[in-house]
């Protein structure tokens, strides 16, 4: 049998993505699988992508919303290859699609909320790469965690990076991050992917301020500047989905949040020591973020999806 | 801004001599490449921002050597250079390091910046004149050895001569392909300093495309400023200061998308005001 | 005399093809992988009858792009503003078709061309900038690229937004507008281009204006000489240039994304392999269009050759502009503009 | 005997064509010595060996008896040799003293040393009376101070032989008279000048010695003194020439054409106009002359009736008024045109016969139906023109960038003539054409006259004027200065007022 992953860009260009071939990688292999990857960094290739993946392999895992599209149409056609679609879920799709998303705005509004608390000058902002709805989960739930915790918080507009290439344009993250934390702000959210690095080396020059990073733990990356990360599972999503999917019983949508464990901060996650995040300097604030998690988790606190407004 | 500024001294440098380079962005993407990788692999800032200007100096021989020996186009070639410096550092970046996308790694040494602690976090003066890499300051310095340089000694008069009139440079002893093909050369080491800011000075980070458009607005700037270094100068601080302004607007809440295309539009305007003011100048000349 | 030797050299094309197919094959060696089976993979991937839908699929607006590019380096003029004309074709197209209440396809056709009007419209932005303003052609085009990218991308971030998605894209175009598909991913597109490409090559050989503007190009003073009005010539052309953009983003919207999606038009790239491919043909359309199915192939070929041997297809980039350097560097082409560029 | 300057077997071969066959060159110290020759025999090649920019397949160059290898203008320059070009080699957009100093500059400090490079061409120009504002931008100067310039750009480099390529083709006279006065100054301060032109009374008035050239090879020496006009006309064409046409006087017609207050303003704000209220009548069946030094306003003047540039007032063509109207509407009107420069006007290089050829009749329905080519059609008429004007080319496909300038200008006056237009405007007929050549052009123009068209010639050839015009206009700093009948013209009356000095003239 053979798995194979498919990427809408090079996985190493995004750290989920990456997280997510590690995922598949490591579930191929315990199945006895044969994996590939697919990357593209085009629309079209994308397409040419999928229809080869579906000609050869018995599933596919096809991650970011860039699929949702053409996910449906290339199922129908292959009836007997069992897809999983990670991050995002088509609108309508046959039996043989199977979803696995996150509920990205949880872990970001407890990032928030660590921001808040943890905060000394009083006031919290977020970067993000694009101003675009998807990654308003991200900058606006955070803001608003970081007024859940602490009412009085001032929150900074958040900043874009934009230009000709926002995901890879550390040094517009090196300007961004300057401004902003040249305006008071001290807990910023870096939800910009490759841009991320410019982000925190503005930090750099700014003693006591720190920035919350995505994906995966990016405090190595950075030491001394970021607080903790929104880690986003993906890898767990496409263990689980893929060994769900071979078993039969994986169900047509599985979202994935904090009670999923999913999505989790770098400091929520169990026998976390060496992490190199300055979190490990505040666990009584981990404390109260923990509580605040359970309270999501029990219902009690309703975190609203930014992108639903 | 710096990357921009210096990228801009070397397109007016070029457009001095006669050639019109626009391979500035493919350029300042190869020194941003090299310099890293000569940081990463010596450890010495320094080591990195040489290898950037030496590889980059290198690299631009294509257009110096295409422009002068065989006599191509210098937008064909630039253009192919654009690609070539996107393409290889790209593959490159896979075949050296493993990665796509960004590298980073903590064993890259990166420029220090000199911090003025009086005014650090000043807003505009601070994000202005603190913080600031000693290629910054080179880069200011440069602008006015640049300028010095065209028009206060006997290279520089030659230069404009080879640019004005090769035929008549040559009549007098000068050898026209040389001057060029050294210009474009010092062109190169001064993109490959401002791909070595970008990388190494801002963030110790490459990023596939980092250059982002930058070398875009120094043929821009030298255009404006009529491959003149002082005004190019000029208008790289524009530029640079409508950008800080767009970010501004972003905080006002304007789209990052309306807010990206600021600085061009300013620029536009600029262009058509001052050709507005000139047209009657200009009517003379072949309807 | 200079000419006759030019003709005399074997093949220079030729010879640039084979030193770029060599130089990415050292850099192949360099990454430790087989040159040999790198390219016999990019071949396949790109000729095989399996992927030769693909490569179709890609050369279409390739070749839309090259013909955008060609059409004023015939007469000596450069249009760097492709990427602007072609998010402002697919973005009109994409409005039309989802927002006008015409029925099948005539609202293709509607659609197709108020895409080709709008973008022509903004290339001729351009050229009025040149001809009235005297601001040289080639940094307007550039410059009004960005606010067309700008306002299209928050257009469809913002207002116009399909609310269903995360992503900033327009809504679906309605199926009455969508271009037939004929076999495979390839679209009617490719017959439209097909057409539009010919006539475009029977009008530079055989029309009046075509031989205008090829006069132009091989002398702007001799054309205006001889009575050619170079100042409308250069608005028309723009205009014309920038409505094969427009047809460009047109087909893609309505035969491939089914929507306006942000970035996606501009993202692959085809503005710049357009133009390289028409420099390296000199701005003549027929060679233009092969260079262009060239790159198509190459580029194509380059993403199977990464599909199945892992190897980043970046390299066809490299493969390109080595070819695109030695070929320029062989011919020492581009004497005719320098006179439209002082 | 030792030579200042001596060549024995100087060679050089562009592909089969030789164009310097053997040359053994002989110049005395102190003197001035005339080089001369046909169209193509080899001056220009000649002395651009000498000075270093083209190297020699064989033979040797001596410099007071010494052999030396010039592998570049810079080694010439070194050994005392100076050139003025027959096209000016000035950096337009910088000043006289940076133009004179350029490539030696005086340096402080490793700085240009301004002040000291002024004072010093300052002086310069006074020693050798070479009147000239160090200090004006180059684009603003006459030719005749151009050309003191490049004479200054020599002596700065202290040349002991200067080179002069045909400095009086673009001169009035009295700037000619001018110019020998500094040559005869050099002389008396001991240098040695060769002096390159085509115009023989130059010859007989200024130099020494003579030689002269013939298809590369040199064809007589000869001592000044010694010789007489029709020995150096023979020497040079193996035959004697007459330039003069034989012609009827004209019988003027319908006014053809009718410029009233034309003005074309200058490029820079506050300058004078180029063109200044310039107002004149052309009629059929007469050729008015254009006379004026280059540089004076009728280039643009030309432009601005053919509408290649904008311009105020009113042009009437044949009853129609065709100010402000385009290129085509004016060609259409009935105005054929020979411009002054056959390869950067005229033509385009990359352009075969029969593109070059139907240049202008593109929308012509012998040619071209509802914007579609006829491609038989236009291919037909090519032949016919290259057949009726004998020109040599290979096919009518050919691509004219490879004819020799003689042929290219047929290419384009058969075009024109073909158009059969009431008004021919031609301008610089003859320029760089050979003997034979010009005494067809010349016959062409007066067979057009007599057909009953008007034909307005510009003509920096005083002969050519003289010869042709049935009315002499002359030009002056964009300004028509003077209207005279062709038959009273004289040269020097002409020259006078080229210049400028009407009043010398009343008088
Ligand atoms: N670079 C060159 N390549 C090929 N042929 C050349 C070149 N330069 C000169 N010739 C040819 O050599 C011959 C001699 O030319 P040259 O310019 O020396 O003549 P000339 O006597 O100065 O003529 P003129 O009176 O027109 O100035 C001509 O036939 C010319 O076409
Ligand atoms: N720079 C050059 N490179 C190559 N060939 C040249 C060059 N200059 C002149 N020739 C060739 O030399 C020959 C003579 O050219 P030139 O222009 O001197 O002729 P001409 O003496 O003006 O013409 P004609 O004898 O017809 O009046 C032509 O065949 C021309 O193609
Ligand atoms: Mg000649
Ligand atoms: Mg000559």
């Amino acid at each position: 049998k053979t798995l194979i992953f498919l990427s809408a860009s090079p996985v190493s260009v995004n750290d989920f993505l990456q997280l997510g071939a590690n995922g598949a990688e490591k579930v191929a292999k315990e199945t006895g699988m044969d994996y590939k990857i697919y990357e593209s960094s085009d629309p079209t290739v994308k397409l040419q992508n999928l229809e080869a993946a579906a000609e050869e392999a018995d599933i596919v895992v096809a991650i970011t919303y860039e699929y949702d599209e053409i996910l449906p149409a290339v199922a129908a056609k292959h009836p007997d290859v069992q897809f999983l679609a990670v991050d995002s879920c088509p609108a309508e799709s046959g039996a043989n699609v199977h979803c696995a998303v996150f509920r990205e705005y949880e872990a970001n509004f407890l990032a928030g909320a660590e921001a808040a608390l943890t905060s000394e000058t009083g006031q919290v902002g977020a970067i993000g790469a694009l101003d675009i709805p998807f990654i308003h989960r991200y900058t606006d739930a955070f803001l608003a965690g970081a007024k859940y915790a602490v009412p009085d918080i001032r929150t900074a507009p958040s900043l874009w990076i934009g230009g000709n290439n926002p995901f890879a344009d550390p040094a517009k993250g090196q300007q961004r991050g300057t401004i902003m934390a040249s305006g008071g702000t001290d807990r910023i959210l870096a939800a910009a992917s490759g841009s991320n690095g410019g982000i925190y080396r503005a930090l750099g020059d700014f003693p006591g301020a720190a920035a919350f990073g995505v994906d995966i733990n990016q405090c190595p990356q950075a030491p001394g500047l970021v607080m903790d990360n929104v880690e986003k599972m993906t890898d767990v999503a496409v263990e689980n989905g893929v060994r769900g999917i071979l078993s039969g019983d994986q169900p047509k949508v599985v979202t994935l949040g904090l009670a999923e464990g999913g999505m989790t901060l770098t400091s929520l996650k169990p026998g976390i020591t060496d992490s190199g995040c300055l979190f490990e300097e505040h666990p009584d604030v981990i404390e109260k973020v923990a509580a605040i998690r359970d309270k999501v988790i029990s219902g009690e606190v309703v975190v609203a999806d930014p992108m639903a407004q | 801004m710096s990357p921009i500024l210096l990228a801009a001294l070397a397109g007016s440098l070029c457009g001095r001599v006669g050639i019109f380079n626009i391979a500035l962005e493919g350029q300042i993407l190869v020194g941003a490449f090299a310099s890293i990788a000569g940081s990463f692999y010596t450890g010495s800032a320094l080591l990195g921002v040489l290898s950037g200007i030496l590889v980059t100096a290198l690299f631009s021989l294509i257009l110096a050597l295409g422009t002068t020996r065989f006599r191509g186009d210098s937008i064909v070639i630039s253009v192919g250079m654009n690609l070539l410096a996107s393409g290889l550092t790209a593959y490159l970046l896979r075949v050296l390091f493993d990665t796509a996308g960004t590298f980073s790694s903590p064993e890259i040494a990166e420029v220090k910046r000199i911090v003025i602690r009086a005014i650090n976090t000043t807003p505009w003066i601070g994000w202005i004149f603190s913080r600031q890499t000693p290629i910054t300051w080179a880069a200011w310095i440069l602008t006015i050895l640049v300028t010095l340089v065209m028009f206060r000694m006997p290279l520089g008069l030659r230069m404009r001569g080879v640019g004005q009139n090769p035929e008549a440079a040559r009549t007098l002893g000068v050898n026209v392909e040389r001057l060029q093909l050294w210009t474009v050369v010092a062109a190169g080491a001064l993109t490959g300093l401002a791909g070595a800011q970008l990388s190494l000075g801002t963030v110790g980070i490459f990023a596939e495309d980092m250059s982002a458009g930058r070398g875009w607005i120094a043929v821009v700037a030298v255009m404006l400023a009529r491959n003149h270094p002082a005004w190019a100068a000029f208008v790289c601080l524009v530029f640079a200061m409508a950008d800080t302004a767009s970010v501004q607007l972003q905080a006002q809440g304007l789209p990052n998308q309306l807010t990206d295309a600021v600085p061009y539009v300013i620029t536009l305007a600029a262009l058509v005001m001052g050709s507005l003011r000139n047209r009657k100048r200009r009517q003379a000349a072949l309807a | 005399m200079m000419h006759r030797l030019a003709l005399l050299r074997p093949h220079p094309v030729l010879m640039a093809i084979l030193t770029g197919l060599v130089f990415g094959a050292l850099l192949l060696l360099l990454s430790g992988q087989n040159p040999l089976r790198a390219y016999a993979e990019m071949v396949r991937g790109a000729l095989a009858p399996r992927n030769w839908n693909n490569t179709l699929v890609w050369a279409v607006p390739m070749i839309g792009m090259t013909l955008v590019a060609a059409l004023p380096l015939r007469g000596g003029m450069v249009n760097l503003g492709g990427d602007g004309q072609l998010v402002i074709g697919g973005f009109v197209a994409a409005m039309a078709a989802i927002y006008l209440p015409l029925p099948g396809p005539l609202l293709a056709a509607v659609a197709i061309l108020s895409a080709m009007l709008a973008a022509g419209l903004y290339a001729a932005l351009a050229a009025l900038g040149q001809t009235v303003l005297g601001i040289p052609m080639l940094i307007s085009s550039l410059l009004l690229s960005y606010p067309a990218i700008g306002l299209t991308s928050w257009a469809a971030g913002f207002p116009l937004r399909d609310t269903a998605t995360g992503l900033a894209q327009t809504l679906p175009v309605p199926e009455a507008a969508r271009l037939p598909m004929l076999f495979g991913p390839v679209s009617t597109g490719v017959v439209l281009m097909a057409l539009v490409a010919a006539v475009v090559v029977w009008a530079d050989r055989r029309s009046v204006p075509g031989y205008e503007l090829r006069m132009r190009g091989l002398n702007a003073r001799f054309a205006r000489y001889g009575g050619v009005p170079t100042a409308r010539q250069t608005v028309t052309v723009m205009f014309l240039s920038g409505a094969l953009a427009g047809l460009t983003g047109a087909i893609i919207v309505l035969g491939t994304h089914y929507r306006f999606i942000n970035g996606a038009l501009v993202s692959p790239g085809y503005t710049w392999s357009g133009l390289m491919a028409a420099l390296l043909a000199g701005g003549e359309p027929l060679m233009a269009i092969a260079a262009g199915f060239f790159f198509a192939a190459l580029q194509t070929g380059g993403f199977a050759m990464q599909r199945e041997i892992q190897v980043p297809r970046v390299l066809s980039m490299v493969l390109q502009a080595i070819i695109i350097l030695f070929v320029s560097l062989r011919n020492g082409r581009g004497a005719a503009r320098k006179e439209d560029r002082s | 005997m030792q030579w200042e300057l001596e060549t024995t077997g100087l060679t050089k071969r562009y592909g089969r064509l030789v164009a310097n066959d053997a040359v053994d060159l002989r110049v005395a110290a102190g003197e001035v010595h005339a080089v001369m020759g046909e169209n193509g025999a080899g001056k220009s090649t000649l002395m651009s060996m000498l000075y270093g920019l083209t190297r020699p397949d064989e033979g040797a160059i001596l410099l007071r008896g010494q052999q030396v290898r010039l592998a570049s203008s810079l080694d010439a320059i070194a050994r005392g040799l100076g050139m003025v070009h027959q096209a000016f080699k000035l950096f337009e957009d910088l000043t006289v003293w940076e133009n004179v100093v350029y490539g030696a500059e005086p340096r402080r400090f490793g700085f240009l040393d301004r002040r000291s490079a002024c004072t010093r061409v300052q002086e310069l120009a006074q020693r050798h009376h070479l009147a000239v504002d160090v200090r004006a931008r180059v684009r603003d100067l006459s030719v005749g101070i151009r050309q003191r310039v490049e004479i200054l750009k020599a002596l700065y480099r202290d040349a002991r032989i200067l080179i002069l390529d045909e400095p009086t083709a673009v001169l009035t006279p009295q700037e000619r008279d001018g110019l020998f006065a500094i040559i005869r100054a050099l002389r008396a301060d001991g240098r040695t000048i060769l002096f390159v032109t085509h115009k023989l009374h130059e010859v007989m008035e200024l130099t020494d010695s003579v030689t002269v050239l013939r298809q590369g090879r040199v064809s007589a020496r000869m001592r000044t003194a010694e010789t007489d006009a029709d020995a150096i006309i023979r020497a040079m064409t193996g035959r004697s020439v007459n330039l003069s046409v034989a012609r009827s006087p004209a019988t003027p017609g319908a006014e053809i054409l009718r410029v009233e207050a034309l003005r074309v303003p200058a490029p820079v704000r506050g300058a004078k106009p180029l063109v200044d209220d310039i107002s004149l009548s052309l009629r059929a069946g007469e050729i008015v002359g254009i006379a004026g030094v280059a540089g004076n306003g009728q280039s643009e003047l030309i432009e601005a009736i053919t509408g290649l540039r904008a311009a105020e007032g009113r042009i009437h063509l044949n009853g129609q008024e065709i100010s402000g109207r385009s290129v085509a509407a004016r060609r259409a009107a009935g105005m054929a045109y020979v411009p002054e420069d056959r390869a950067l006007t005229g033509t385009a290089a990359g352009a075969r016969a029969t593109e070059a050829l139907l240049m202008g009749r593109q929308h012509d329905p012998a040619f071209a139906r509802h914007g579609v080519q006829d491609g038989a059609a236009i291919a037909a008429h090519a032949r016919d023109l290259i057949q009726a004007h004998d020109i040599r080319i290979t096919s009518e496909r050919t691509r004219v960038g490879t004819l020799s300038g003689g042929n290219l200008q047929k290419v384009v006056l058969a075009r024109e003539l073909d158009f059969d237009a009431p008004l021919l405007i031609a301008e610089q007929p003859t320029r760089g054409v050979d003997v034979g050549a010009i005494e067809a052009i010349h016959a062409r123009l007066v067979a057009e006259r007599d057909r009953g068209h008007g034909v307005l010639l510009v003509s920096a050839e005083l002969s050519e004027i003289l010869g042709l015009s049935d009315r002499i206009l002359v030009i002056y700093e964009g300004r028509l200065i003077a209207e005279l009948p062709g038959a009273e013209a004289t040269e020097q009356h002409l020259g006078l007022l080229m210049a400028g000095r009407t009043q010398e003239v009343a008088r």
